[in-house]
């Protein structure tokens, strides 16, 4: 079973290797060989979820290396998260690439995105697989530049390059604090290592305090990559990326690494005495962020990247409020039904050219298993049952609910909000008339249409293992603390229906039945509207209030670097060329003084004299014997 | 007898024959007959040297002077064409000067020389080849060597400051 | 083997090589070049040799080589080596051959260029090598002058600022450092200038003694590593020296300061290590974030990476002022990565301003189009240099940041500020040379050809070895550097 | 049979006589050519002494051999020298030749 896991996550390594290094030769070939490899992942990812089903978990560790009486091991754990999320990486992956073919068909070069999926995957893996923080925040950032690479995969668009960058550097200001948190935990647990960690803990006697703010420093790196508040701006620009790698990585499983990374480190965050109520406060707060600004935004997949930050707070959220098993499942049927929004999306671009939703419309007659698809989705994610959504949205506000009502009560706007928009989208890109007649949309091939119809099935069905139906299978498979009963609150379950259809009800009056209510809000309600579109105008607070300080301080140092700090060098240099002048002047007129005075006496000797120095050579010749001869003659004599 | 005081004359011809040309080897305008009185002064030495037992020298002295050095010379004064041209001053100003030291000189060496009134010596064995040889390849072996040496590199150095590149 | 003495064989062989190099005609540019690599590819092959006669569990000197000297002074010629000199040996020797290759775009006087880079060469190896305090310091000083010329004749437009800046710089420093190795040799009792002796008798110095000598060494070093408020020679020196030449001061030069730090300052003066821990740490602190910060305003490719340099080597000092095993393994190999992600940054501006005859950065754009290899290339060792993990930097990078964690809390936390800046002005960097549209200027820009391919692809495996598996080069540190942490007195 | 002192005297005026060549000579190989009757005077100065100070070892007359020896290789690198001057200045006067004068 070891060798199961080590094959699931080489196969990509061996899928990027033959495609970055030959993949301009192999052209289709090295796309299908990766694809090729995802499939051997997925298939071994099945063998380990029997195999952890069965009840076996697999932990392996080695030495990586050591410093002084200091040990790093790295080292792999199979449990029961990591195959549900080892199942969920590699099937959205070898769907997405499945995807791709079509979707990039005509691409130069499109073997570079394969093998940039394949790295992706490999990390992705590798992160779920590792045992320990440090080995996971390798793999951390490994996800993040394979996102970067992604984003800025059309590097001649000036947008898309900026935002890859913006995403990488967004991403490392949440890494730092992650790495404070490992170098915390390091120092005061004496490990890294997950299990370890989890049993010092247990055992308890260790100050609350520092842990707390371990568990913070940890969710700042889950901040980041998840996109929360305050370091969510990242996402939302990182739509520039081809939107089947947006599907995968910033839509299913790459943000959701920072849930998976709390749900890991959920010892820590539990031995703390504020961090989940910290992981709680900013999850509700990017939700009902990111839900409100994407009720106005029109541009389809800037939608769905809110969404997916707003269900990501969500998850945060039912972490924060104790609802582990809630975060896991939403985590899982949030990859699929989400990753199908973006692949219908990216079907929806492929074939109209536009993203603006405002300029589809209609489109229901002309890409039917798309429409029909995409339908399924917001269904599931507007949470009416029996589609997955609805079942795990139901546990996240039934944790809330038995934790703390406020944010119960928060929670269920956020999923008001979410059928809304996922519905004002679904209509007015689907139905109604085509509003512009230059848009001739045609169906995509099957190679699309098929991951489409698979996704939408694990949408539809997938919460199922967590419903009543299967007596709550799923939290009996993931759990922090074992519960032995589960009781299915009713009021809970019938207000989240209500509040979906509401939310559902509300979009067809606003954009099918009264088109004229939303621009009439709209006028009246400008700031309000202006505010929500321009995102809180939060892009432009942190280019005027951090961005350009920041630019500028770097200009300044180097201005402070090259004419102070260096200036003093040269100043040195120049004082002492001054000093020398002064000597020179010194020794010029007094000390030269004295000597001139002796030598204008030889100089007067010398006027004489200076005809002996003819530059002749055979004149010296004849001097020298002179000179022989006489001091010869004063010896005779 | 007579063949000593014929050996005498004949010596003091022979010196006379070198001083001369000597002479003239250092006064002539033009610098080829400069170098063919050279010869014959040389050719002198090296009765001179017969006179003296040196008749290996002698041999020496006509091989490698005469017929090395001053071919030499003759071929470098014939590659240097300009300079015998006869409307050339050959001699600079300071002749006048030039002889009263050098004669001030040959003055005081002949006073000081003339008293090494050494008549006879103490033996008149000619000092053989095979004497020379043997010395110079045992208790003289190494200035040998290195005056090999110092003809090669005479030799290499030669080539490399008169080829064209330079 | 067959009892050679290899450390002087390894240090004196460039020597050979210039002595060849005398007597070729200055016209036969290639039998110069051959000569020059062969003699750099033997070095490098000897250090291997030299692996294979090293036991690396083994702490302390081996194959050591001890004659007299000036035995009036009780000088000696005396070399040996350890994990931490073979580390550095082999970079200089694999840099220096490496180098070589990128050499062969200096077309004027290609005779002399090679005779100071071999003797350039003599002096690292021989500074790494030494045991004896002023053996080392005539190595140090060795290696001054070659780079004094080498930037000051092919260097670029400003060379002759750069190359007098360079070297006053760091002469003045090495000033300090030989009063304060005189000053260690008076001291000692009996009287010596061997560092394995000094250290045996490390704990005789008198506190106050040890600081005043530990600050006057710190010059020294400092200038050479750089460390921040000493560091303005280093982007002139590197902008103006030819590619070669930034490679090797970059990529050798700079380790000779921490080296010292490492092999003179610590293990010989233990309190003034502890005393002046705090203050090195703050100058590390300001060298990685004042760094980045500085290679944030850059517009010139190759002063850029030079202020990066500031800002790695600050990793170094941090590590060091940590004064624990983490922090030393990370500073030491920070060391040994930086030179070898440097070194192949430099080359890769080399590559391109050769083509372009331009650095400035914002005259370039979407190059990736025009250049893919390039490109692939700028990008792994761009990516290498801002820490990403799998690659080298980020092992040391962590390992520094650790270890300075552990014994300063605060400048650590700062400091990691700096590897954010670090990714913003890598990325930027790429951004304005790689990506956007093309600027149609370089549309027939030349691709990497097969020499300069070939002369990185080393650099290449090496970082991602060390990135992937630290322990190939931790295990031959790590007994070296628990010895200094021995001597200092920090319990293990 | 001649007196020591006979041949040093001719010796005597041989050398004085080179002096004056090299004295007034302008051309560098009449300078030469003065060098070598300077020379011959010393050999024969060696050769005498040898014969009637030294007479059963023929260390004077080995001494020659080398003076040769060496005068041989001062007039071929002379020459070369001259030759190589002549190429570049078209000149062999020493007083011409003032590149070094400063």
């Amino acid at each position: 079973m070891v060798n199961a896991a080590y094959s699931l996550a080489l196969l990509p390594v061996v899928g990027f290797i033959v495609n970055i290094f030959f993949g301009s030769k192999l052209k289709l070939k090295g796309a299908l060989f990766s694809i090729a490899c995802i499939a051997g992942s997925f298939l071994c990812a099945c063998l380990l979820l029997r195999h952890v089903i069965a009840g076996n978990s697999i932990e392996q560790s080695a030495t990586w290396f050591t410093c002084g009486k200091y040990s790093f091991s790295a080292g792999l754990v199979i449990d029961q998260l990591t195959a549900i999320m080892l199942i969920v990486v590699t099937l959205v992956s070898l769907l997405v690439q499945i995807y791709s073919i079509g979707y990039l068909h005509g691409e130069k070069n499109s073997t570079r995105f394969f093998a940039f999926i394949s790295l992706f995957t490999f990390s992705m893996l590798g992160l779920v697989l590792a045992d320990n923080l440090i080995l996971v925040y390798v793999f951390w950032e490994l996800v993040g530049l394979c996102s970067y690479l992604l984003i800025s995969y059309w590097y001649n668009k000036p947008s898309a390059a900026l935002a890859g960058k913006k995403a990488f550097i967004t991403n490392r200001i949440g890494d730092a604090g992650f790495f404070l948190g490992i170098a915390t935990l390091f120092y005061y647990l004496g490990t890294a290592n997950f299990r370890e960690i989890a049993e010092k803990l247990h055992h308890g006697g260790f100050d609350p305090h520092i842990i707390t703010i371990a568990g913070i420093l940890l969710f700042c790196g889950a901040i980041g990559k998840s996109a929360q508040f305050p370091l969510h701006v990242w996402l939302p620009d990182a739509m520039e990326g081809p939107t089947p790698a947006s599907a995968l990585i910033h839509a299913a499983t790459m943000v959701a690494a920072g849930v998976y990374l709390t749900v890991r480190s959920y010892s820590v965050f539990s031995a703390g005495n504020f961090s989940l109520q910290f992981v709680s406060y900013i999850g509700i707060i990017t939700s009902l962020l990111a839900a409100s600004i994407a009720l106005v935004q029109n541009d389809i997949k800037k939608i769905l990247a809110y969404s997916t930050i707003s269900q990501l707070g969500l998850m945060m959220v039912a972490l924060g409020v104790g609802g582990y098993t809630a975060g896991v499942f939403h985590l899982m049927t949030h990859a699929f039904f989400k990753a199908l929004l973006f692949l219908c999306a990216g079907a929806v671009i492929h074939n109209t050219g536009v993203q603006d939703i405002r300029q589809m419309g209609g489109l229901f007659g002309k890409m039917k298993i798309t429409a029909s698809t995409c339908f399924i989705a917001c269904l599931a994610i507007a949470g009416v049952p029996p589609f997955s959504g609805f079942w795990s949205k139901d546990e996240i506000l039934l944790a809330a609910f038995n934790h703390n009502k406020v944010l119960y009560g928060l929670s269920s706007l956020v999923a008001f909000m979410t059928a809304f928009y996922m519905f004002r989208l679904y209509i007015l890109t689907f139905t109604g008339k085509p509003r512009d007649p230059h848009l001739h949309p045609h169906e995509s091939p099957k190679v699309m249409t098929w991951p489409l119809i698979i996704l939408a099935s694990l949408s539809a069905v997938s919460g199922l293992i967590g419903s009543p139906l299967t007596n709550h299978w799923f939290s009996h498979f993931i759990y922090f603390h074992p519960e032995h009963h589960i009781e299915v609150n009713y009021l809970v379950m019938y207000s989240s229906i209500a509040v979906g259809l509401l939310g559902i009800a509300m979009a067809w009056l606003f954009y099918k039945a009264c088109p004229n209510i939303p621009k009439a809000l709209a006028e009246n309600y400008k700031p309000i509207y202006n505010l929500l579109l321009n995102k809180y105008y939060i892009d432009e607070i942190y280019d005027t209030v951090i961005v350009r300080p920041f630019l500028a301080l770097t200009r300044f140092s180097f201005s402070f670097d090259s004419k102070i700090i260096d200036g003093s060098v040269n100043g040195t240099a120049t004082v002492t060329i001054w000093i020398s002048t002064i000597k020179a002047w010194i020794d010029k007129y007094i000390v030269d003084g004295l000597v001139n005075l002796t030598a204008s006496m030889v100089g007067a000797i010398g006027i004489v004299l200076r005809r002996l120095q003819s530059g002749f050579i055979q004149n010296y010749i004849l001097l020298i014997f002179t000179s022989v001869i006489i001091i010869v003659l004063l010896k005779l004599i | 007898m007579w063949s000593n005081y014929i050996a005498t004359s004949l010596f003091y011809g022979i010196a006379g024959v070198i001083v001369i040309f000597s002479i003239l080897s250092v006064t002539l305008k033009n610098i080829f007959y400069s170098a063919l009185s050279l010869i014959v002064a040389l050719l002198g030495i090296a009765a001179i040297y017969i006179y003296l037992n040196a008749e290996f020298l002698a041999l020496i002295q006509i091989l490698i002077y005469i017929g090395a050095i001053m071919t030499l010379i003759i071929f470098g004064i014939m590659l240097t064409l300009k300079i015998s041209d006869k409307t050339l001053q050959q001699h600079n100003k300071q002749q006048g000067l030039s002889f009263l030291v050098s004669g001030a000189l040959a003055a005081i060496l002949i006073l000081i020389f003339i008293r090494f009134k050494t008549t006879e010596a103490v033996s008149l064995k000619a000092v053989s080849l095979a004497d020379i040889g043997k010395e110079l390849l045992t208790t003289y072996a190494l200035p040998f060597e290195v005056i090999s040496i110092i003809l090669l590199a005479a030799l290499i150095g030669a080539v490399v400051i008169s080829s064209k590149d330079m | 083997m067959f009892g050679l003495p290899l450390l002087s064989l390894i240090i004196f062989l460039p020597v050979l090589g210039i002595l060849i190099l005398f007597f070729i005609p200055k016209a036969q540019t290639s039998t110069i070049r051959g000569v020059s690599v062969a003699t750099t590819l033997v070095t490098f092959l000897l250090s291997l040799l030299i692996l294979a006669h090293f036991n690396t569990a083994q702490p302390g000197f081996q194959l050591e080589e001890k004659l007299s000297w000036i035995p009036q002074v009780n000088i000696n010629y005396h070399v040996g080596v350890d994990g931490l000199s073979y580390s550095m040996i082999f970079l200089t020797a694999l840099l220096c051959f490496l180098a070589c290759f990128a050499s062969f775009s200096i077309k004027d006087r290609i005779k002399e260029y090679f005779i100071f880079y071999l003797m350039l060469e003599v002096g690292m190896i021989g500074t790494f090598l030494a045991l004896d305090l002023f053996l080392f310091y005539v190595f140090w000083e060795i290696t001054l002058v070659p780079m004094y010329f080498l930037i000051g004749i092919w260097g670029g437009s400003r060379k002759e600022y750069a190359a007098i800046k360079f070297f006053l710089y760091t002469l003045a420093g090495s000033v300090f450092m030989l009063l304060g190795i005189l000053a260690l040799y008076f001291n000692s009792a009996p009287h010596t200038f061997s560092i394995v002796e000094l250290i045996a008798q490390n704990s005789l110095f008198p506190r106050l003694f040890q600081n005043i000598i530990f600050a006057a060494l710190f010059f020294g070093f400092a200038i050479k590593v750089p460390v921040f408020p000493f560091h303005t020679w280093l982007p002139d020196a590197h902008v103006e020296a030819p590619t070669p030449a930034s490679v090797l001061l970059a990529g050798v030069l700079l380790k000779m300061g921490g080296y010292g730090f490492f092999r003179i300052s610590y293990p010989i003066l233990p309190e003034a290590a502890k005393f002046f821990a705090p203050a090195i740490a703050l100058l590390a602190l300001i060298g990685i974030v004042y760094g980045a910060f500085v290679a944030m305003a850059q517009t010139d490719f190759k002063k850029m990476v030079a202020y990066s340099s500031v800002s790695h080597m600050g990793f170094v000092m941090l590590g060091l002022a940590s004064l624990n095993p983490i922090g030393f393994s990370g500073a030491y190999l920070q060391m040994f990565n930086h030179g070898i992600i440097t070194g192949a940054m430099f080359l890769l501006v080399g590559v391109l301003y050769d083509r372009a005859h331009t650095r400035d950065l914002n005259a370039f754009g979407g190059l990736r189009e025009v250049v893919p290899v390039f490109s692939g290339m700028l990008i792994f060792f761009s990516l290498a240099s801002l820490g990403l993990p799998g690659l080298s930097g980020f092992v040391s990078e962590f390992l520094s940041l650790l270890g300075g964690f552990k014994a300063f809390r605060l400048f650590t936390i700062i400091s990691v500020t700096g590897i954010i800046v670090t990714a913003g002005y890598i990325l930027f960097m790429i951004q304005r040379i790689l990506l956007g549209p093309l600027n149609p200027k370089w549309k027939s820009l030349a691709e990497i050809n097969t020499r300069e391919i070939l002369t990185l692809v080393p650099l290449l495996i090496l970082t991602l070895a060390l990135g992937v598996y630290p322990k190939l080069i931790l295990d031959i540190l790590n007994p070296g550097l628990n010895l200094i942490l021995k001597a200092i007195g920090v319990a293990n | 049979m001649i007196p020591l002192h006979h041949y040093l005297i001719l010796s005597a005026l041989l050398f004085c006589i080179g002096l004056y060549g090299v004295f007034t000579r302008r051309s560098a190989i009449g300078i030469l050519l003065s060098l070598e009757i300077m020379l011959n005077a010393a050999n024969i100065n060696f050769v005498a002494f040898s014969k009637f100070v030294t007479p059963d070892n023929p260390i004077g007359q080995i001494f020659v051999i080398f003076t040769i020896g060496v005068s041989a290789a001062a007039a071929v690198v002379g020459l070369a020298i001259i030759v190589a001057i002549y190429r570049n200045y078209k000149t062999i006067f020493v007083d011409e030749i003032n590149i070094m004068k400063w």
